[in-house]
């Protein structure tokens, strides 16, 4: 584990200031999310928002979480948003007038509220001295709030790394098998959606670089998504590739 | 003078608050996906905090799950909002009303 | 008091002529039944089947009549029943035969009448195409009415009471292709109706205190009853018989029941069906006989409507109409008979009247068949010498109904105005009696003058009829009535001891006299001089034809003319009032119940579609309430929690 | 021939032929209508034995059968019968084979709609001898399936408005119905649906209040009285013939039946309060009806308002409270139920000619067709109360019981006798006479057969007419004791709870138990199927 990292966790100033930093960072990066334009924009300021957390997380003396954050959610997750960002090509302005009026003014009114309802509920006994995960107040009681003993003895015992296979492979086994699973279902999920209908018009020779016109689809693949397209011309083109209804119930 | 977890918590509920008035306010899928994206790991956030006051490492499992159960879920999203492109030739999340009454 | 008031009835003995009396009113009905199902294939038979239905049943009643005359006065009120009909909870009513003196003369002048006017009407309906049809309908007629008249029961009475409303309808409208014969046969029937509901609103209310409706038990309980009760049955009993004797104020529908054939005119509109409100009071003498004051109130109507139909007889220019009013003035007669107490007196006249109005409806029938069916009296005159049997028996029957001396007309008013006048109360009424007296003799001999008499006016017509005497099937009843007219009057010489009035004591109150307010001698000269007076003068002034009305009666003749608007006022009194009250509720029910209905309806549909409104199809409006979901739930917990005070405990025992 | 369970044979042969019917291939038009008319004669047998079986003098129920159903909740199939239904019955069992000969030509989808007939008839005859409130519910609701597609599929042209109306009138009603005998069950204790025990609770004025006007609910949408009829005219206009004919001569019945059955029986201080505004109601529809007849220019709404008048009367006879007025509602109801249902054949022969009911579209009918003219003329006769025909026998007595109740009523209701005959004679007036105009030119006559389904109602009214002493010597005992006992309650006597059953030396009063096969699959089974398969 890197010293920062564990300079970090011994408690003390660093992991006041390391927190207000990542915890700004964070939260400007969540607003930058949501207040983007362009979408490729969001996607790199959640990137942001999950090294922070990352951050936060070895803090917390989760430092397997940290690394497994970085790698799955920094390097797959977004990197899949910005793949599909461009596949799509819909990186254009994206005009945030909402359809409902008074849509933007409702949601941030709730979020405010959802925040003071969250935060009162959780963090509500925590915030007193004892709370302050190793501090000898929570070691003794004494401090008010409930006291937080933090990881660091059951860290150092084998480790966060082994302690959480540890507990993974015994208490938890069934769950990690159901989601091994998941995931492969999800995989096969992905492929089915994304399959194409073989059409053989469509059969490219290899090696031509003119993509086939898609029948009907207004050769998507070129066509910028010039502003919002009205619904009907899209709906319109009701392509081939949807999978035909089985048998549907003549009504 | 180090953090007390609850501010760990209130930065969690801040987080997941900006996310929910995100994908209430845009109106791209996918920035809605993503908003949901950072919802997930806000209360990744917040287990690992209580993992930490409850001095168990059952918070972070829990965490590890999410995480994998966030990845899934996201394969099979964009697969999703691929298709709806297709459909739709717009990713406008308002287009989509099919359901209307 | 009478047999029946008594409780004397007798169970007729069997085989008696009374045990078989049922029989007269069935076979008519069952012929009439035969003729309806197969009258068309019996062809020309049909007409004989009616005939001798109609005649077995008078010979029935000529039977029954020597058998009961052979019988004491004490035992004539004889009783038969034929089986139970009625036995609905407390109500027990028997299709049961009251043979009495006076059933048994209603009877034979209905059969006897009957009879001869079915073999009228084989000349008079020759050449129409619906013979069977006719004759059936005559023969319900003759089995109803006597129904009526041998009912023992007030039910059963009813009964025929209401199937004669319904042979009146049919006869009425019998050449239902005209409209107008249609709606008066239908005015016929909707007036008769509500006479009708008089009558079973009496019932009710003599069922309620006696328990029983057959006379047997009635008319002994007579006394017994309540004054209110006796006088509401008195008055609705009396609502009844106007209904049916066409008075007022339920008389208008008699004249347009001129639009049926003239035999049934002379059938039932003068003879028989008019005369069932007169029967029915008779019948009920021993309850009236309790409310002198309401027989006043009879005789009022009585005496009210022989001066009005009277009045309006002069000014009528229709052959049958006159004679229509006629009767409506010759029944008012009656009813003042009936009303002051005479009952045998009333129905003296109610026999004699069945005679000379028969004789003049069909002598009537007869002028209108041999001038193709034309009935203005002013295109006739001059026919005695076409038609000379027809012209005398007219003659013979105006001069009855007139009163000339020594015809039966003359016997029947004088005894009514006599018993009049032997009543306390009756100045008014005898005052009206004569002045009719004078009115019927003027207008008859008018209409006989304008007939028969003076210049042939048909003959400037522009294809004048050519007119010949009738058929002997036409003349024979009308000689057999005239003769009847002429001799009728032996049946009742002496108001007391006459033969009529000794056969009627056992069936109805004797009449006690209560003031002299003339002289019968006295009386019996005036009305002979106002008769000859009336006959002189209605011969002299129309022998030379129609008569130009003076400019200042013009008006006066012309209300006559219009029945004095009587139908108007009816129908803005009762009839347009209805109507709109009707299409008021059909409005109500249409919009306003239906509305309501149907508003329940649209009402739970647009809560529907508001509902609806909610999917507005955005995905982010669903977003939005689950997030105001989600709040709401956390801000609930949250407040539950501070309110049990001890805090989140998130962490601690669960 | 005793201990054959006549009343489940009345049931069930219609059920199984409409389930015989059902089976059978939808071309086949002509086999299945030999088929539901054999089956409609047997069960007329069926109903004669039965009429043969009923000693008159009892006044409680008799031929009884009783099968437990669902034992856990007390439910058990029980039938009966009494002077009250007996009538009824035969009535329904007489004109199904009349309805089946006159819907014979029916083509367009005739296997449906001789199974709803079918069905209708097993539905209706159960009604009337369910002695099980659960069963009698069930069947109560189970007959607006049959009707509601009898209107809705072959109907006119805004069947579908008035099928819905129809339907939604009647199961509102019922539920409200359904809540009051939940309410009985639980009161009870007894954990029974048995008529007997439900009739002998111990209710309190204010429930009793309540749980009348619940039943009066059903019974008042069904008879139908005042402001709940205006389904009626719709249902009648837009049903075919045959469902009309059906609607008015037995299903507006179970309305006045069910007042006569539960109502007075069961909540009798309730019955003495309301008896007043009942008797009100009563008189106001038969002269709203009336009136509201005369101003119809479609001759079946004219007919069904007609019904409406004449319902009128029924309730009248049934809330006199005195022994007259039942007797001759029981009556009149058969008696409405022979001559409106007379009318409305005639009405039908005349619409399957011209397929126009609009009065004023004929002039002179009865120059062109003699016999449909004459027959017509009979039977409005005897819809007027005209005496000598059936109606003035169920008629009279109701006025008579209804004067001596109420006077004022009494007289009120007269007069509807006046507004009767105008709006019968006027419609017959403009209809049958005057020229030969508009559609009656060119008028067929009656056929044979059309003639075949009249003439025995006609025949029936002249008989009641002139006889009904038969039909009263069989309701008088039974209403004798049903009067008897509310107008006890209202002099203070306690509720003697009369021992219905009569006294059990009677021989065949022990409830005959049924020797049912194994899994009874005779009768339970045909319940269950003739409600699910026409519901198909």
């Amino acid at each position: 584990m890197t010293p920062v990292l564990a300079q970090a966790t011994e408690g003390g100033a660093a992991e006041l200031w390391t927190f207000i930093i990542v915890g700004a960072v964070a939260l400007g990066s969540a607003f930058g999310l949501i207040l983007m334009r362009n979408a490729v924009h969001a996607a790199l300021m959640l990137v942001l928002n999950f090294l922070a957390i990352a951050v936060l997380y070895a803090v917390l003396q989760a430092q397997f979480l940290a690394v497994i954050q970085l790698i799955v959610y920094a390097g797959a997750i977004v990197v899949l948003f910005l793949f599909v960002l461009m596949l799509l090509g819909v990186s254009r302005e994206d005009s945030l007038t909402a359809r409902v009026p008074g849509q933007k003014t409702m949601a941030s009114v709730l979020g405010v509220l959802l925040f003071v309802s969250l935060a009162a509920a959780t963090a509500g006994p925590f915030l007193g001295d004892a709370s302050v995960c190793g501090s000898e107040e929570a070691l003794t009681g004494t401090g008010d709030g409930v006291p937080c003993l933090g990881l660091a003895a059951v860290n150092a015992a084998e480790g966060n790394l082994r302690g959480l296979g540890f507990l993974l492979f015994t208490d938890y086994v069934w769950a990690f098998e159901v989601t091994a699973v998941l995931l492969v279902i999800a995989a096969i999920g992905a492929i089915v959606l994304g399959r194409r209908q073989e059409d053989p018009s469509e059969l490219v020779e290899p090696g031509s670089t003119v993509l086939p016109a898609r029948r009907g689809s207004g050769s998507a693949a070129t066509e910028p998504g010039a502003g919002p397209t009205d619904a009907d011309e899209g709906a319109a083109t009701e392509t081939s590739e949807a999978t035909p209804s089985e048998g549907e119930e003549r009504t | 003078m180090s953090v007390p977890a609850g501010y760990y918590l209130i930065l969690a509920a801040a987080l997941f608050s900006i996310g929910a008035v995100g994908v209430l306010i845009r109106r791209s899928v996918i920035v809605m996906f993503m908003c949901v994206e950072l919802m997930l790991n806000s209360v990744n956030l917040t287990l690992v905090t209580f993992a930490r006051i409850n001095a168990s490492l059952d918070g972070q499992v829990l965490a590890f799950f999410v995480i994998v159960v966030a990845a899934a879920e996201v394969t099979v999203g964009l697969a999703l909002i691929v298709n709806l492109f297709r459909l739709r030739a717009s990713t406008d999340a308002d287009q989509v009303g099919a359901l209307r009454a | 008091m009478t047999g029946l008031a008594e409780g004397a009835a007798v169970v007729a003995p069997a085989g008696s002529p009374a045990a078989w009396a049922w029989l007269m009113a069935v076979v008519p009905l069952v012929s009439a039944a035969v003729l309806l199902l197969v009258g068309r294939r019996l062809g020309r038979a049909a007409p004989w089947v009616a005939i001798l239905s109609a005649g077995f049943s008078l010979t029935l009643a000529v039977w029954a009549a020597v058998w009961l005359a052979g019988r004491e006065a004490a035992e004539r009120t004889v009783v038969h029943t034929v089986a139970t009909w009625l036995p609905a909870g407390e109500l027990e009513v028997d299709w049961a035969v009251l043979v009495d003196p006076l059933a048994v003369a209603m009877s034979l002048l209905v059969t006897g009448v009957g009879l001869l006017i079915h073999v009228y009407s084989l000349g008079y309906m020759e050449h129409d195409s619906d013979i069977p049809r006719f004759f059936a309908y005559l023969n319900l007629f003759l089995g109803s009415m006597l129904v009526l008249v041998l009912g023992e029961s007030l039910l059963t009475l009813f009964v025929g009471w209401e199937l004669v409303g319904l042979c009146s309808y049919l006869l009425i409208g019998f050449w239902f292709d005209e409209r107008p014969n249609a709606s008066a046969a239908k005015k016929a029937f909707v007036i008769n109706r509500v006479g009708d509901v008089g009558f079973m609103i009496a019932m009710f209310l003599l069922f309620g205190a006696i328990g029983s409706l057959s006379l047997v038990e009635v008319l002994p309980a007579a006394e017994g009853l309540a004054g209110g009760t006796l006088v509401a049955v008195g008055l609705l009993l009396l609502l009844g018989a106007t209904g049916k004797s066409a008075q007022i104020p339920l008389f208008v529908w008699l004249p347009d029941a001129m639009a049926g054939p003239t035999p049934v005119s002379a059938l039932i509109h003068a003879a028989t069906m008019v005369t069932a409100g007169v029967y029915l009071i008779a019948r009920m003498s021993p309850l009236y006989v309790q409310i002198p004051e309401i027989g006043l109130v009879v005789a009022a109507v009585g005496a009210a409507t022989a001066l009005v139909a009277a009045l309006i007889a002069v000014a009528q220019n229709d052959i049958k109409r006159v004679l229509a009013y006629s009767t409506v003035s010759q029944l008012g007669y009656m009813f003042m008979a009936v009303g002051v107490g005479a009952y045998s007196a009333g129905i003296f006249p109610l026999l004699t009247h069945g005679f000379f109005k028969a004789l003049l409806f069909l002598a009537a029938g007869s002028v209108m068949h041999a001038m193709a069916d034309r009935g203005d009296i002013r295109e006739m005159g001059g026919l005695l010498r076409d038609l000379p049997i027809t012209g005398g028996t007219a003659a013979i029957g105006t001069l009855a109904i007139a009163g000339f001396p020594l015809t039966a007309g003359f016997f029947s008013k004088e005894e009514i105005l006599a018993a009049v006048a032997d009543t306390a109360g009756g100045e008014v009424i005898l005052a009206i009696g004569l002045v009719v007296a004078l009115l019927t003799a003027f207008y008859m001999a008018r209409w006989f003058a304008l007939v028969f008499l003076g210049p042939r006016r048909f003959e400037e017509l522009d294809h004048p009829p050519h007119p010949h005497e009738s058929p002997l099937s036409m003349t024979l009843p009308l000689v057999l009535l005239a003769v009847a007219s002429l001799g009728g009057g032996v049946l009742n010489l002496d108001p007391e001891t006459g033969v009529l009035a000794g056969w009627l004591a056992p069936s109805v109150v004797a009449f006690e006299q209560t003031a002299a307010i003339i002289g019968h001698g006295l009386l019996e000269a005036i009305a002979i001089v106002l008769a000859l007076v009336g006959l002189a003068a209605g011969v002299l002034l129309f022998r030379a034809g129609p008569r130009e009305v003076s400019a200042s009666a013009a008006p006066a003749v012309r209300f006559a003319q219009d029945a004095f608007r009587v139908d108007e006022l009816y129908r803005a009194a009762i009839i347009t009032p209805g109507h709109w009250l009707a299409v008021g509720l059909t409005w109500f029910d249409e919009r306003g119940i239906d509305g309501a209905v149907n508003g329940a309806g649209r009402a739970t549909s647009g809560l529907a579609t508001a509902g609806a409104r909610l999917q507005t199809g955005f995905v982010r409006s669903y977003a939005l309430a689950v997030l105001i979901g989600t709040v709401l739930l956390i801000a609930g917990l949250v407040g539950v929690w501070m309110a049990a005070g001890d805090g989140i405990v998130l962490t601690g025992g669960w | 021939m005793a201990d054959v369970p006549l009343l489940t044979l009345l049931l069930a042969v219609p059920a199984a032929v409409a389930l015989l019917i059902a089976v059978m291939p939808r071309e086949a038009v002509r086999p299945i209508r030999s088929v539901a008319m054999a089956g409609s004669l047997v069960t007329l047998g069926v109903a004669v034995a039965v009429l043969a079986a009923f000693e008159v003098g009892q006044p409680g129920f008799q031929l009884e059968e009783e099968v437990a159903w669902i034992p856990q909740w007390g439910i058990s199939y029980r039938l009966g019968v009494d002077g009250i239904s007996l009538l009824l019955v035969a009535l329904t069992a007489f004109f199904m084979p009349l309805v089946v000969l006159a819907a014979w030509h029916q083509h367009e989808r005739a296997k449906g709609f001789f199974v709803a007939l079918m069905a209708m008839g097993a539905a209706m005859l159960g009604v009337f001898l369910a002695l099980d409130l659960i069963l009698f519910y069930v069947l109560f609701e189970a007959m607006l399936v049959p009707m509601y597609a009898l209107i809705g599929i072959w109907g006119g042209k805004q069947r579908r408005y008035a099928a819905i109306k129809f339907f939604l009138y009647t199961l509102v009603g019922g539920l409200l119905m359904l809540v009051a005998i939940l309410y009985l069950y639980w009161s009870a204790g007894a954990q029974s649906f048995d008529y007997d025990v439900l009739r002998g609770l111990e209710l309190t004025g204010t429930e009793q209040l309540w749980l009348f006007l619940a039943f009066f609910a059903a019974f008042g949408i069904k008879v139908p009285i005042f402001p709940f009829h205006t389904w009626l005219p719709d249902a009648h206009t837009e049903a075919p013939t045959v469902g009309s004919v059906i609607l008015a001569a037995v299903l507006l019945k179970i309305g006045g039946y069910g007042f006569l059955r539960f109502s007075l029986p069961y909540f009798p201080e309730a019955t003495i309060s309301l008896a007043p505004w009942m008797l009100g109601l009563g008189v106001i529809g038969v002269l709203y009806g009336a009136l509201v007849a005369m101003m119809q220019r479609d001759i079946k709404r004219l007919i069904a308002y007609s019904s409406v008048s004449h319902l009128g009367f029924v309730v009248l006879g049934a809330f006199a409270l005195n022994q007259t007025g039942a007797a001759g509602s029981v009556v009149q109801m058969v008696n409405h139920g022979l001559s409106t249902g007379a009318l409305f054949l005639l009405v039908g022969f005349l619409y399957d000619r011209t397929h126009e009911r609009a009065i004023a579209e004929y002039s002179g009918i009865m120059r062109v067709t003699p016999v449909f003219g004459g027959l017509f003329l009979i039977t409005a006769m005897s819809s007027l109360a005209l005496p000598g025909l059936n109606g003035f026998t169920g008629e009279f007595p109701i006025l008579l019981g209804t004067f001596a109740a109420v006077p004022l009523a009494g007289i009120a209701a007269t007069l509807g006798v006046i507004l009767a005959a105008i709006y019968l004679l006027w419609a017959y007036q403009r209809m049958f006479h005057g020229p030969v105009e508009g559609r009656a030119v060119g008028l067929t006559d009656l056929t044979p057969r059309e003639i075949g389904v009249v003439a025995p109602i006609v025949v029936l009214m002249v008989a009641i007419g002139l006889y009904p002493g038969p039909l009263y010597d069989r309701v008088n005992p039974t209403v004798e004791v049903l009067v008897e006992e509310v107008v006890a309650v209202a002099e203070g006597a306690d509720v003697a709870t009369v021992d219905q059953t009569g006294d059990p030396a009677a021989g065949s009063d022990a409830p005959i138990e049924l020797d049912a096969p194994a899994g009874s699959d005779l009768d339970s089974a045909d319940d269950d199927d003739e409600d699910e398969e026409v519901s198909r």
